[in-house]
């Protein structure tokens, strides 16, 4: 088995999954679709020799998100985890039709203007300069100010979470009280 | 100040030392092992080990008192169908929760250990593959003909014929009661002793107070009688006037 | 045939638009919030993509770039699935076009 | 095809596949019966070789147990509920056990039949093994809620839903703790972080070691639904969680999927606190290594059993409440003093100092912990009961 087809199978199984996650109509298939796609796309970045952004992509996606958007799912849509009669919305046409037209936008300039790069950097170079070391250190020197913003915005984020998910709560005890 | 977690170390250690203790002290071992079994010889099928080690298996005195399994049918002594207490008034029958019970009323009536002839239960069945063993019969028998039983091998080959119980496996004296829940057999047999002495002393009381009633009533006739003759010789002074509690009733009927 | 720095782009659109196309055409806020997810992953494989094709893959621009994408989204799912949630509560729905309280009738 | 990659491959997997499930089918029959001692019982006895020359049957104290839940395991009817996703049904076992085998392949065992430098999982030998094992075993979370929703049964859905919960939780000391030794060895990877231990220089001496041992461990039988853990299976309660409408082989899947995570999970166990493949003589023979670790792993195995004949089941919010108030904070104060402790090594020479700082970590732990558990009882009033004593 080479690239290629290692290529074709990752990317027909990431597209599939990510059609199916967006057009299934039960939502709790949808994600566990949309799992796969992660995977598929983990898949394609180990093929691209980054291996510890695969790692990241399944722990934090897989492991993460998806649980993150099953519990909103149980949370909100009840146990079928099925969506209401009408799936797709009022501009939906109008939307597929935008769709296509950026696709094709960012097609063009695809095909036309990016050469056929095959004199890539050989794959021991990629794999001794990417190691989790060299991310590593890059990480905690050119980008500590980078690191810090994150982190600070993943605190806000958490918090803003909980506030947002627990506001209504305070409301609903005062109009059951 | 006590060692944090200390409480797990210590029942870990309680349970090392029944782990330990279970392979050199045989007394530990709650558990016993089928007789049938000790010799290395296993029956072909389940229902074809000797009658005696069957006996010997069912022998529900080695299991202590408190366990309780399936229900059984009590009677007196003498002859089980003579003394049978159940008189198939069905209430058990109607309260089982997963409806194990069926009973056939008998046609005629038996006389039975003193009492005014009574019903007795023509069929008796018990699916012990469906009882749950919840007690609610021996509960709900205002007769006490239903108790438990602590009979546990009932292992059969069929598992349908096998397990329901007729009207005559479940008959069992007394005295067997008596045997497999001594406490629980003592105190039934006391309450119902205790009961029929007050039914008794009930009975006199009424009966006294019967005798006593009709003279009362004899001699207040004669009151009345001699009292009427008195005052028939007066007019009535007024006329019954409406009560308020006659008011409410119509407003009532409105 | 060898791969080549376009198929990996092409892909990325291609999953780019499905991903547009779901967030256009559904109703659901969840489904809305994954369609968005996969718009940003197919950011991230172009990112590798150029990276490893690219001609300066000793300064890691694109993985780092990557880990950085991956911590906002996973910051933004958060938020936003608690929005979806509060929103559940107020309205009792998660059907975008029920939102729809600041139009005027 | 290249055929010698994959001639290395299986000699270096297929190991993993003959030794683990032949583990997990003895320490089935160990755990009933060590469970059955612990009770005053006697366990599995009677199941044996048939048809052995003396005597009819040699009994062997029930060994034969597993085979006969194995054979009865793949004869049980498949049942599956009306109304239930019947795809999703059948893939949550599979999906429950194929994390569980992959992660087996990060576990820095090294086979004698692979001389040294031809590194035996030299395939699976990535650069971030430890954050791979992390992340892949997050995806047995998954499994559990597929199949608790997928079974269409309330208990069921309960059941995912409290592994959900609970697991999510858990893995946030389970990973804090191991960043600790990874943060020490300044690596991800497994053999590196086993060689950095070689000579008994175990990081479970050292007081935070030890420390995070113990949060790992704690964390790791949550993972694994182990007791006192078990809620998403408690029989008491809900059935049996997640399990309730499997049967037969797929049930059989979800089982060994389950003790196989265990292994993985104690492998891990060993390889970041317990020296890995260390012990007496391996420098001689360096095939002691996988017996020392395979014995290793069945010593956290056998502790694992022992808990669980000990402890009563947590209720869900000290489950939770001891997740986030007690290891989360006591696992990062850990990372802390970790890094005074190597930068004092670092910086300092000489045995008095690293014994004073042996000493004062572990003093500062123990306070941090008792302190922690003080704060989180004073909030628990003593019960009052009606009618008991």
């Amino acid at each position: 088995m080479n690239e290629v087809t290692a290529f074709w199978v990752l990317a027909a199984i990431s597209v599939i999954g990510a059609l199916v996650a967006v057009r299934k109509r039960n939502l709790v298939h949808g994600v566990f679709a949309l799992l796969v796609f992660f995977a598929g796309l983990a898949g394609l970045f180990l093929l691209l020799l980054a291996e510890f952004i695969a790692v990241v992509q399944i722990l934090v996606y897989a492991g993460a998100v998806g649980i993150l958007i099953l519990f909103a799912i149980m949370l909100t849509d009840r146990v079928t985890g099925k969506d209401a009669f009408r799936v797709t919305s009022r501009g939906s046409f109008w939307g597929a039709i935008i769709a296509l037209a950026v696709f094709l936008v960012i097609l063009l300039p695809t095909i036309r203007e990016i050469p056929l790069v095959e004199n890539a950097t050989p794959k021991d170079m990629i794999v001794e300069q990417s190691s989790v070391k060299e991310l590593g250190t890059n990480l905690i020197k050119p980008y500590i100010v980078t690191i810090e913003v994150l982190a600070l915005l993943l605190t806000a984020a958490l918090i803003g979470a909980v506030t947002a998910a627990q506001g209504g709560r305070a409301s609903e005890k005062e109009e059951n009280a | 100040m006590s060692l944090l977690g200390g409480g797990i170390f210590k029942g870990m250690a309680v349970t090392l030392r029944n782990f330990v203790g279970s392979y050199f002290d045989k007394e530990r071992l709650t558990t016993k092992e089928y007789a049938w079994r000790t010799d290395g010889k296993l029956p072909e099928r389940a229902g074809d080990y000797p009658k005696e080690e069957a006996e010997q298996l069912s022998d529900t005195t080695t299991v202590t008192h408190y366990s309780r399994n399936f229900p059984m049918l009590l009677h007196d002594e003498g002859e089980p169908m003579d003394t049978v207490r159940c008189v198939a008034c069905q209430i058990c029958e109607r309260e089982c929760p997963p409806q194990c019970i069926y009973i056939e009323k008998s046609k005629d009536k038996k006389e039975r250990g003193g009492n005014k002839a009574q019903f007795y239960p023509a069929t008796f069945d018990i699916d012990v593959s469906v009882c749950m063993s919840c007690q609610i019969c021996v509960e709900v028998c205002p007769f006490d003909a239903i108790v438990m039983n602590s009979q546990f091998e009932l292992s059969t080959p069929d598992r349908f014929g096998g397990l329901l119980l007729r009207r005559d496996d479940l008959l069992k004296s007394n005295d067997y009661y008596h045997k497999i829940h001594p406490e629980e057999a003592a105190a039934r047999d006391k309450r119902i002793a205790d009961e029929k002495a007050a039914k008794e002393a009930k009975k006199k009381a009424a009966e006294e107070a019967k005798k006593k009633a009709a003279e009362a009533k004899a001699k207040a006739e004669a009151e009345a009688k001699a009292k009427e003759e008195a005052e028939s010789a007066e007019k009535p002074a007024e006329a019954p006037a409406p009560t308020h509690t006659d008011a409410k009733k119509e407003d009532n009927g409105e | 045939m060898t791969l080549a720095l376009h198929h990996y782009l092409i892909l990325a659109a291609v999953l780019f638009c499905i991903g547009l196309l779901g967030a256009f055409s559904r109703r659901n806020a969840v489904v809305v919030l994954f369609s968005v997810e996969i718009m940003l992953n197919a950011a991230n494989l172009n990112f590798i993509a150029f990276w490893r094709f690219g001609t300066n893959p000793e300064l890691l621009h694109g993985p780092l770039f990557t880990l950085f994408t991956i911590a906002v989204a996973a910051a933004e799912v958060a938020v936003g699935l608690a929005l979806v949630i509060a929103v559940y509560r107020h309205f009792r729905s998660v059907d975008l076009e029920s939102l729809d309280t600041l139009k005027e009738e | 095809m290249n055929w010698e990659l994959i001639g290395d491959i299986l000699l270096a997997t297929v190991p993993l596949l003959v030794i683990f499930p032949s583990m997990f089918a003895l320490t089935t029959w160990v755990e009933r019966k060590a469970l059955a001692r612990i009770q005053n019982r006697i366990g599995p006895n009677k199941v044996g070789v048939p048809l052995t020359p003396y005597g009819g049957k040699l009994s062997l104290f029930g060994l034969g147990q597993p085979a006969a839940d194995g054979i009865k395991m793949l004869f049980k009817e498949n049942i599956v509920p009306t109304g239930a996703d019947r795809l999703f049904h059948l893939l949550a076992p599979i999906l429950s056990l194929i994390p569980a085998m992959l992660v087996l392949c990060f576990l820095p065992l090294e086979f004698p039949w692979l001389n040294g430098e031809q590194n035996s999982v030299k395939a699976f030998m990535l650069d971030g093994a430890v954050i791979f094992f992390f992340a892949i075993t997050g995806l047995n979370t998954l499994a559990v809620f597929m199949a608790g929703w997928a079974s269409r049964n309330k208990y069921s859905l309960l059941g995912g839903m409290r592994a959900i919960a609970q697991m999510v939780s858990y893995e946030i000391p389970l990973v804090l703790s191991a960043v600790v030794v990874v943060m020490i060895v300044g690596s991800l990877n497994a053999a590196e972080i086993a060689e950095a231990q070689a000579g008994w220089n175990w990081y479970v001496f050292q007081p935070w070691g030890l420390a995070a041992f113990v949060i790992f461990f704690i964390a790791a039988l949550a993972e694994t639904n182990r007791s006192p853990f078990d809620l998403p299976e408690a029989e008491s309660e809900i059935i049996a969680g997640y399990f309730t409408e499997y049967s037969g082989f797929k049930f059989a899947l979800f089982f060994l999927g389950e003790y196989i995570a265990m292994f993985a999970i104690s492998g891990l166990a060993v390889t970041l606190f317990l020296g890995a493949g260390g012990g007496p003589g391996v420098e001689a023979l360096p095939w002691l290594k996988v017996i020392w670790f395979l014995a290793k792993v069945c010593i956290l195995i056998g502790v694992m059993i022992w808990l669980r004949g000990t402890l009563p089941r947590l209720r869900v919010d000290q489950l939770m409440g001891f997740a986030w108030k007690f290891l989360l904070p006591l696992s990062i104060l850990n990372i802390f003093i970790a890094g005074f402790a190597w930068h004092a090594k670092n910086t300092n020479e000489g045995t008095a100092v690293s014994v004073i700082v042996w000493v004062a970590a572990l003093i500062i732990l123990y306070a941090a912990a008792k302190g922690l558990d003080r704060v989180n009882r004073a909030k628990v009033k003593p019960r009052t009961y009606q009618y008991g004593e």
